[in-house]
Protein backbone atom coordinates (compact mmCIF):
# COMPACT_ATOMS: atom_id res chain seq x y z
CA UNK A 1 0.00 0.00 0.00
CA UNK A 2 1.06 3.39 -0.58
CA UNK A 3 1.60 4.98 2.61
CA UNK A 4 -0.29 8.74 3.15
CA UNK A 5 3.00 10.44 4.03
CA UNK A 6 4.69 9.32 0.25
CA UNK A 7 4.65 12.74 -1.73
CA UNK A 8 4.11 11.32 -5.80
CA UNK A 9 3.40 13.57 -8.63
CA UNK A 10 4.26 15.66 -11.14
CA UNK A 11 4.67 19.58 -10.89
CA UNK A 12 5.56 22.85 -13.18
CA UNK A 13 7.61 24.45 -10.23
CA UNK A 14 11.28 23.67 -9.28
CA UNK A 15 12.18 20.16 -7.78
CA UNK A 16 13.36 21.41 -4.06
CA UNK A 17 16.19 18.77 -2.84
CA UNK A 18 15.73 20.02 0.80
CA UNK A 19 11.93 19.83 1.26
CA UNK A 20 12.24 16.12 -0.28
CA UNK A 21 14.83 14.81 2.11
CA UNK A 22 13.02 16.35 5.21
CA UNK A 23 9.61 15.19 4.27
CA UNK A 24 11.44 11.56 3.64
CA UNK A 25 13.27 11.54 7.05
CA UNK A 26 12.26 10.18 10.69
CA UNK A 27 13.72 8.76 13.60
CA UNK A 28 12.53 4.63 11.86
CA UNK A 29 15.31 5.41 8.74
CA UNK A 30 18.92 4.88 8.96
CA UNK A 31 19.42 5.92 5.36
CA UNK A 32 18.15 8.01 2.34
CA UNK A 33 19.09 7.58 -1.27
CA UNK A 34 18.30 10.29 -3.46
CA UNK A 35 18.17 10.48 -7.22
CA UNK A 36 18.62 13.47 -9.08
CA UNK A 37 17.99 13.51 -13.07
CA UNK A 38 19.64 17.01 -14.88
CA UNK A 39 18.47 17.66 -18.05
CA UNK A 40 21.80 17.39 -19.98
CA UNK A 41 23.94 19.84 -22.19
CA UNK A 42 23.07 18.36 -25.69
CA UNK A 43 24.39 20.16 -29.58
CA UNK A 44 24.61 18.63 -32.79
CA UNK A 45 25.55 20.64 -35.87
CA UNK A 46 26.45 23.68 -34.27
CA UNK A 47 23.05 24.23 -32.45
CA UNK A 48 22.82 23.80 -28.51
CA UNK A 49 19.79 22.57 -26.57
CA UNK A 50 18.42 25.60 -24.37
CA UNK A 51 15.74 23.53 -22.97
CA UNK A 52 13.81 20.98 -22.52
CA UNK A 53 9.29 20.90 -22.90
CA UNK A 54 8.24 18.32 -20.38
CA UNK A 55 4.81 16.92 -21.78
CA UNK A 56 2.69 14.34 -19.47
CA UNK A 57 -0.29 12.05 -19.42
CA UNK A 58 -0.91 13.26 -15.92
CA UNK A 59 -3.60 10.65 -14.90
CA UNK A 60 -1.87 7.93 -15.98
CA UNK A 61 1.84 8.86 -15.09
CA UNK A 62 0.84 9.77 -11.60
CA UNK A 63 -1.05 6.42 -11.50
CA UNK A 64 1.87 4.73 -12.57
CA UNK A 65 4.23 6.59 -10.08
CA UNK A 66 2.02 5.14 -7.08
CA UNK A 67 1.84 1.79 -8.65
CA UNK A 68 5.41 1.21 -8.27
CA UNK A 69 5.88 3.16 -5.08
CA UNK A 70 3.58 0.57 -3.79
CA UNK A 71 5.53 -2.37 -5.90
CA UNK A 72 8.62 -1.20 -3.93
CA UNK A 73 6.87 -1.25 -0.29
CA UNK A 74 6.32 -4.85 -1.32
CA UNK A 75 10.03 -5.35 -2.06
CA UNK A 76 11.92 -3.49 0.49
CA UNK A 77 11.15 -2.02 3.81
CA UNK A 78 10.78 1.49 3.01
CA UNK A 79 9.56 4.45 5.53
CA UNK A 80 9.07 7.13 3.17
CA UNK A 81 9.10 7.87 -0.81
CA UNK A 82 9.56 10.83 -2.56
CA UNK A 83 8.86 10.95 -6.49
CA UNK A 84 8.49 14.20 -8.19
CA UNK A 85 8.76 14.72 -11.91
CA UNK A 86 8.76 18.13 -13.32
CA UNK A 87 6.43 19.09 -16.28
CA UNK A 88 6.69 22.41 -18.88
CA UNK A 89 10.00 24.21 -19.44
CA UNK A 90 13.22 22.77 -17.42
CA UNK A 91 16.47 24.53 -18.73
CA UNK A 92 19.84 22.67 -19.37
CA UNK A 93 21.35 22.32 -15.87
CA UNK A 94 17.99 21.96 -13.81
CA UNK A 95 16.72 18.72 -12.49
CA UNK A 96 13.91 17.61 -14.35
CA UNK A 97 13.03 13.90 -11.31
CA UNK A 98 13.89 13.56 -7.85
CA UNK A 99 13.42 10.61 -6.02
CA UNK A 100 14.10 9.70 -2.58
CA UNK A 101 13.83 6.83 -0.67
CA UNK A 102 14.42 6.26 3.56
CA UNK A 103 14.84 2.98 4.79
CA UNK A 104 15.95 1.22 8.45
CA UNK A 105 19.51 0.16 6.08
CA UNK A 106 21.31 1.63 3.19
CA UNK A 107 21.50 -1.47 0.66
CA UNK A 108 17.55 -1.17 0.36
CA UNK A 109 17.40 2.73 0.08
CA UNK A 110 19.78 2.17 -2.88
CA UNK A 111 17.82 -0.60 -4.71
CA UNK A 112 14.21 0.89 -4.00
CA UNK A 113 15.58 3.94 -5.32
CA UNK A 114 17.33 2.78 -8.61
CA UNK A 115 14.19 0.58 -9.00
CA UNK A 116 11.91 3.61 -9.40
CA UNK A 117 14.09 5.59 -11.34
CA UNK A 118 14.85 3.05 -13.56
CA UNK A 119 10.95 1.72 -14.48
CA UNK A 120 9.90 5.44 -14.24
CA UNK A 121 12.25 6.59 -16.88
CA UNK A 122 11.00 3.16 -18.86
CA UNK A 123 7.45 3.22 -18.55
CA UNK A 124 6.09 6.55 -16.94
CA UNK A 125 3.79 8.57 -19.59
CA UNK A 126 6.15 11.44 -19.54
CA UNK A 127 7.94 13.04 -22.38
CA UNK A 128 10.68 15.83 -23.62
CA UNK A 129 10.82 17.72 -26.49
CA UNK A 130 14.25 19.42 -26.75
CA UNK A 131 14.09 23.32 -27.88
CA UNK A 132 17.03 24.04 -29.84
CA UNK A 133 19.23 27.46 -29.79
CA UNK A 134 18.09 27.76 -33.93
CA UNK A 135 13.92 27.75 -32.14
CA UNK A 136 13.27 24.46 -33.67
CA UNK A 137 12.37 21.41 -31.52
CA UNK A 138 12.83 17.57 -31.38
CA UNK A 139 10.46 15.25 -29.67
CA UNK A 140 13.31 12.51 -27.87
CA UNK A 141 12.45 9.03 -28.13
CA UNK A 142 12.93 6.89 -25.33
CA UNK A 143 13.92 3.12 -25.27
CA UNK A 144 11.10 2.21 -22.77
CA UNK A 145 10.40 -1.61 -22.31
CA UNK A 146 6.39 -1.18 -22.01
CA UNK A 147 4.43 -4.63 -21.41
CA UNK B 1 -19.85 2.44 -28.97
CA UNK B 2 -18.04 5.70 -27.53
CA UNK B 3 -14.50 5.78 -26.80
CA UNK B 4 -12.58 8.67 -25.66
CA UNK B 5 -8.87 8.64 -27.36
CA UNK B 6 -6.15 10.74 -25.76
CA UNK B 7 -2.91 11.38 -27.98
CA UNK B 8 0.16 12.93 -26.34
CA UNK B 9 3.96 14.46 -27.78
CA UNK B 10 4.34 13.76 -31.29
CA UNK B 11 1.30 12.16 -31.94
CA UNK B 12 -0.84 14.96 -30.47
CA UNK B 13 1.74 17.66 -32.41
CA UNK B 14 0.93 16.40 -35.68
CA UNK B 15 -2.26 15.26 -35.40
CA UNK B 16 -4.08 18.20 -34.05
CA UNK B 17 -5.46 16.40 -31.54
CA UNK B 18 -5.30 15.75 -27.54
CA UNK B 19 -8.04 14.34 -26.77
CA UNK B 20 -11.66 13.80 -28.70
CA UNK B 21 -14.51 11.15 -28.74
CA UNK B 22 -14.30 8.46 -31.51
CA UNK B 23 -17.12 5.69 -32.41
CA UNK B 24 -15.93 2.52 -33.04
CA UNK B 25 -18.26 -1.20 -33.47
CA UNK B 26 -18.74 -2.64 -29.85
CA UNK B 27 -15.90 -4.61 -28.53
CA UNK B 28 -13.54 -3.43 -30.79
CA UNK B 29 -10.25 -4.26 -30.20
CA UNK B 30 -6.97 -1.99 -29.39
CA UNK B 31 -5.69 -2.56 -32.73
CA UNK B 32 -8.80 -1.87 -34.73
CA UNK B 33 -9.17 1.40 -32.92
CA UNK B 34 -5.61 1.93 -33.83
CA UNK B 35 -6.16 1.13 -37.19
CA UNK B 36 -9.35 4.15 -37.05
CA UNK B 37 -6.87 6.99 -35.99
CA UNK B 38 -4.28 6.20 -38.88
CA UNK B 39 -7.04 6.22 -41.35
CA UNK B 40 -8.33 9.75 -39.71
CA UNK B 41 -5.09 11.43 -39.06
CA UNK B 42 -2.81 10.37 -42.08
CA UNK B 43 -0.34 12.50 -40.68
CA UNK B 44 0.36 10.21 -37.89
CA UNK B 45 0.22 6.62 -39.27
CA UNK B 46 3.62 6.40 -39.77
CA UNK B 47 4.14 6.84 -35.81
CA UNK B 48 1.23 4.31 -35.20
CA UNK B 49 3.54 1.03 -35.51
CA UNK B 50 6.30 2.55 -32.47
CA UNK B 51 3.05 3.90 -30.29
CA UNK B 52 1.49 1.71 -28.10
CA UNK B 53 -2.13 2.44 -26.20
CA UNK B 54 -3.01 2.33 -22.83
CA UNK B 55 -7.09 2.11 -21.73
CA UNK B 56 -7.92 3.43 -18.54
CA UNK B 57 -4.60 4.97 -17.30
CA UNK B 58 -3.16 1.02 -18.08
CA UNK B 59 -0.87 -0.21 -20.60
CA UNK B 60 -2.89 -2.45 -23.05
CA UNK B 61 -2.31 -5.34 -25.55
CA UNK B 62 -3.29 -4.56 -29.22
CA UNK B 63 -5.80 -7.70 -29.02
CA UNK B 64 -7.55 -6.53 -25.98
CA UNK B 65 -11.50 -5.29 -26.02
CA UNK B 66 -12.14 -1.71 -25.60
CA UNK B 67 -15.80 -1.05 -23.88
CA UNK B 68 -18.09 1.95 -24.03
CA UNK B 69 -17.12 4.90 -22.65
CA UNK B 70 -12.82 3.63 -22.39
CA UNK B 71 -10.23 6.06 -22.48
CA UNK B 72 -7.82 5.20 -25.44
CA UNK B 73 -4.65 6.94 -24.71
CA UNK B 74 -2.13 6.75 -27.66
CA UNK B 75 1.70 6.66 -26.39
CA UNK B 76 4.68 7.01 -28.25
CA UNK B 77 7.89 5.92 -26.92
CA UNK B 78 8.51 7.64 -23.75
CA UNK B 79 11.38 9.94 -22.19
CA UNK B 80 10.85 11.00 -18.88
CA UNK B 81 13.56 11.63 -16.57
CA UNK C 1 43.52 12.27 -9.36
CA UNK C 2 41.17 14.13 -6.61
CA UNK C 3 39.87 16.70 -8.73
CA UNK C 4 39.90 20.69 -6.91
CA UNK C 5 36.44 21.33 -7.02
CA UNK C 6 35.43 17.63 -5.15
CA UNK C 7 34.52 18.39 -1.34
CA UNK C 8 35.91 15.92 0.74
CA UNK C 9 36.02 16.24 4.60
CA UNK C 10 34.68 15.95 8.39
CA UNK C 11 32.90 18.63 9.92
CA UNK C 12 31.15 19.25 13.24
CA UNK C 13 29.00 21.50 12.11
CA UNK C 14 25.44 20.49 10.30
CA UNK C 15 25.57 18.58 7.16
CA UNK C 16 23.57 21.12 4.50
CA UNK C 17 22.42 18.70 1.48
CA UNK C 18 21.01 21.63 -0.39
CA UNK C 19 24.76 22.94 -0.76
CA UNK C 20 26.37 19.85 -1.22
CA UNK C 21 24.04 18.82 -4.32
CA UNK C 22 24.45 21.98 -5.83
CA UNK C 23 28.22 21.60 -5.24
CA UNK C 24 27.92 18.61 -7.45
CA UNK C 25 26.07 19.52 -10.29
CA UNK C 26 27.07 21.49 -13.42
CA UNK C 27 26.39 21.32 -16.79
CA UNK C 28 28.33 18.19 -17.58
CA UNK C 29 26.07 16.32 -15.16
CA UNK C 30 22.47 13.85 -16.46
CA UNK C 31 22.51 12.41 -12.45
CA UNK C 32 22.97 12.71 -9.49
CA UNK C 33 23.29 10.15 -6.20
CA UNK C 34 22.92 11.78 -3.06
CA UNK C 35 23.94 8.60 0.07
CA UNK C 36 22.86 10.20 3.98
CA UNK C 37 23.19 7.76 6.92
CA UNK C 38 21.40 9.06 9.70
CA UNK C 39 22.06 7.89 13.31
CA UNK C 40 19.21 5.60 14.37
CA UNK C 41 16.42 5.59 17.25
CA UNK C 42 18.16 2.92 19.64
CA UNK C 43 16.87 0.79 22.67
CA UNK C 44 17.40 -1.62 24.77
CA UNK C 45 16.90 -2.94 28.44
CA UNK C 46 14.17 0.43 28.98
CA UNK C 47 16.92 2.94 28.25
CA UNK C 48 16.90 5.06 24.71
CA UNK C 49 20.11 6.38 22.58
CA UNK C 50 19.36 10.24 22.37
CA UNK C 51 22.73 11.25 20.81
CA UNK C 52 25.79 10.05 19.24
CA UNK C 53 29.41 10.89 19.62
CA UNK C 54 31.48 10.66 16.54
CA UNK C 55 35.03 10.66 17.12
CA UNK C 56 37.94 10.09 14.40
CA UNK C 57 41.34 9.86 13.04
CA UNK C 58 41.08 13.05 11.44
CA UNK C 59 44.44 12.91 9.15
CA UNK C 60 43.70 8.96 8.08
CA UNK C 61 39.98 9.70 7.74
CA UNK C 62 40.40 12.82 5.80
CA UNK C 63 43.03 10.70 3.55
CA UNK C 64 41.32 7.94 3.42
CA UNK C 65 38.31 9.40 1.87
CA UNK C 66 40.53 11.18 -0.77
CA UNK C 67 41.95 7.78 -1.64
CA UNK C 68 38.45 6.56 -2.21
CA UNK C 69 37.44 9.84 -4.11
CA UNK C 70 40.32 8.97 -6.55
CA UNK C 71 39.68 5.00 -6.71
CA UNK C 72 35.71 6.18 -7.63
CA UNK C 73 37.43 8.40 -10.30
CA UNK C 74 39.25 5.80 -11.47
CA UNK C 75 36.33 3.16 -12.28
CA UNK C 76 33.48 5.65 -13.23
CA UNK C 77 33.51 8.83 -14.82
CA UNK C 78 32.42 11.32 -12.41
CA UNK C 79 32.40 15.03 -12.61
CA UNK C 80 31.85 15.87 -9.05
CA UNK C 81 32.16 14.21 -5.48
CA UNK C 82 30.96 15.38 -2.14
CA UNK C 83 32.03 13.58 0.80
CA UNK C 84 31.21 14.95 4.59
CA UNK C 85 31.33 12.95 7.77
CA UNK C 86 30.20 14.32 10.57
CA UNK C 87 32.26 14.65 14.22
CA UNK C 88 31.43 15.23 17.41
CA UNK C 89 27.74 15.27 18.45
CA UNK C 90 25.25 14.10 16.38
CA UNK C 91 21.37 13.62 17.43
CA UNK C 92 18.98 10.77 16.77
CA UNK C 93 17.62 11.62 13.48
CA UNK C 94 20.71 13.60 12.10
CA UNK C 95 22.90 12.94 9.29
CA UNK C 96 26.48 12.19 10.10
CA UNK C 97 27.30 11.67 6.93
CA UNK C 98 26.99 12.62 3.36
CA UNK C 99 27.82 11.26 0.19
CA UNK C 100 26.86 13.21 -3.56
CA UNK C 101 28.19 12.02 -6.72
CA UNK C 102 27.73 13.18 -9.93
CA UNK C 103 28.18 11.36 -13.62
CA UNK C 104 26.87 11.90 -17.01
CA UNK C 105 24.28 8.90 -16.52
CA UNK C 106 22.85 7.28 -13.48
CA UNK C 107 23.79 3.61 -13.57
CA UNK C 108 27.39 4.88 -12.37
CA UNK C 109 26.13 7.31 -10.03
CA UNK C 110 24.71 4.78 -7.99
CA UNK C 111 27.16 2.95 -8.36
CA UNK C 112 29.77 5.46 -7.21
CA UNK C 113 27.82 6.90 -4.60
CA UNK C 114 27.35 3.00 -2.97
CA UNK C 115 30.84 1.95 -3.50
CA UNK C 116 31.85 5.34 -1.35
CA UNK C 117 29.58 4.94 1.32
CA UNK C 118 30.27 1.02 1.80
CA UNK C 119 34.33 1.63 1.76
CA UNK C 120 33.96 4.52 3.90
CA UNK C 121 31.91 2.64 6.88
CA UNK C 122 34.08 -0.28 6.21
CA UNK C 123 37.21 1.49 6.41
CA UNK C 124 37.31 5.57 7.83
CA UNK C 125 38.79 5.77 10.88
CA UNK C 126 35.63 6.89 12.55
CA UNK C 127 34.15 6.02 15.67
CA UNK C 128 30.86 6.38 17.41
CA UNK C 129 29.41 6.20 20.98
CA UNK C 130 25.88 5.92 21.99
CA UNK C 131 25.09 8.16 24.29
CA UNK C 132 22.15 6.45 26.61
CA UNK C 133 19.29 8.51 28.11
CA UNK C 134 20.33 7.26 31.86
CA UNK C 135 23.75 8.64 30.53
CA UNK C 136 25.88 6.01 30.15
CA UNK C 137 27.95 5.25 27.08
CA UNK C 138 28.43 2.70 24.50
CA UNK C 139 30.89 2.53 21.82
CA UNK C 140 29.44 0.84 18.70
CA UNK C 141 32.08 -1.58 16.48
CA UNK C 142 31.51 -1.68 13.42
CA UNK C 143 32.19 -5.02 10.86
CA UNK C 144 34.99 -3.23 9.27
CA UNK C 145 36.84 -5.24 6.85
CA UNK C 146 40.12 -4.08 7.03
CA UNK C 147 42.94 -4.80 4.66
CA UNK D 1 64.18 4.93 17.86
CA UNK D 2 61.04 6.85 18.59
CA UNK D 3 57.99 6.60 17.48
CA UNK D 4 54.80 8.48 17.81
CA UNK D 5 51.26 6.35 19.27
CA UNK D 6 47.96 7.45 19.07
CA UNK D 7 45.33 6.11 20.33
CA UNK D 8 41.28 6.35 19.46
CA UNK D 9 37.66 5.76 20.93
CA UNK D 10 37.41 3.07 23.23
CA UNK D 11 41.49 2.68 23.82
CA UNK D 12 42.12 6.48 24.14
CA UNK D 13 39.16 6.14 26.69
CA UNK D 14 40.80 3.00 28.37
CA UNK D 15 44.45 3.97 28.32
CA UNK D 16 44.20 7.93 29.16
CA UNK D 17 45.94 8.30 26.56
CA UNK D 18 45.53 9.91 22.88
CA UNK D 19 48.94 11.08 22.00
CA UNK D 20 52.49 9.65 23.36
CA UNK D 21 56.37 8.78 22.39
CA UNK D 22 57.49 5.36 22.68
CA UNK D 23 60.60 4.27 22.54
CA UNK D 24 61.34 1.00 20.75
CA UNK D 25 64.10 -1.42 19.34
CA UNK D 26 65.62 -0.41 15.83
CA UNK D 27 63.14 -2.20 13.51
CA UNK D 28 60.47 -3.11 15.88
CA UNK D 29 57.87 -4.56 14.03
CA UNK D 30 53.90 -3.42 14.28
CA UNK D 31 53.17 -6.14 16.72
CA UNK D 32 56.44 -5.87 18.72
CA UNK D 33 55.08 -2.22 19.15
CA UNK D 34 51.17 -3.48 20.01
CA UNK D 35 52.77 -5.90 22.89
CA UNK D 36 54.93 -3.23 23.98
CA UNK D 37 51.48 -0.74 24.65
CA UNK D 38 49.51 -4.09 25.96
CA UNK D 39 52.50 -4.34 28.42
CA UNK D 40 52.35 -0.59 29.71
CA UNK D 41 48.60 -0.32 29.26
CA UNK D 42 47.06 -3.09 31.19
CA UNK D 43 43.69 -1.93 31.02
CA UNK D 44 43.30 -2.58 26.94
CA UNK D 45 45.49 -4.93 26.87
CA UNK D 46 42.25 -7.20 26.07
CA UNK D 47 40.83 -5.08 23.37
CA UNK D 48 44.36 -4.93 21.35
CA UNK D 49 43.63 -8.32 19.51
CA UNK D 50 40.46 -6.98 18.09
CA UNK D 51 42.83 -3.54 16.78
CA UNK D 52 44.52 -3.12 14.27
CA UNK D 53 47.49 -0.59 13.21
CA UNK D 54 48.05 1.96 10.99
CA UNK D 55 51.71 3.78 10.18
CA UNK D 56 51.77 7.02 8.94
CA UNK D 57 47.92 7.15 7.94
CA UNK D 58 47.76 3.66 5.35
CA UNK D 59 46.87 0.62 7.19
CA UNK D 60 49.65 -2.04 8.27
CA UNK D 61 50.79 -5.66 9.06
CA UNK D 62 51.61 -6.92 11.73
CA UNK D 63 54.65 -7.66 10.49
CA UNK D 64 55.81 -4.61 9.51
CA UNK D 65 58.69 -3.31 10.84
CA UNK D 66 58.59 0.58 12.01
CA UNK D 67 61.00 3.26 11.48
CA UNK D 68 62.22 6.41 13.52
CA UNK D 69 59.51 9.31 13.56
CA UNK D 70 56.75 6.90 12.05
CA UNK D 71 53.56 7.08 13.49
CA UNK D 72 52.00 4.24 14.42
CA UNK D 73 47.81 5.06 15.39
CA UNK D 74 45.73 1.67 17.04
CA UNK D 75 42.50 1.79 15.46
CA UNK D 76 39.91 -0.56 16.95
CA UNK D 77 36.67 -1.85 14.69
CA UNK D 78 35.52 1.32 13.02
CA UNK D 79 31.80 2.74 12.88
CA UNK D 80 31.50 5.98 11.10
CA UNK D 81 28.41 6.34 9.22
Amino acid sequence: MEQKDDVIGLQSTPLDVNAAVSDAGGSDSGAIALFLGITRRDSAAGREVISLDYEAYEEMATAQMRRLAEEARRRWPISRIVMLHRIGRVDVGQPSVLIVVSTPHRAEAFEACRFLIDRIKAEATIWKKEIWSDRSSTWVEGHGRWP
Amino acid sequence: MKVRLRMFAVLRERSGVSEMEIELVDGATVAAAMEEVGRRFGAIAELLPRAVAAVNLCYAKAGDSLHDGDELALIPPVSGG
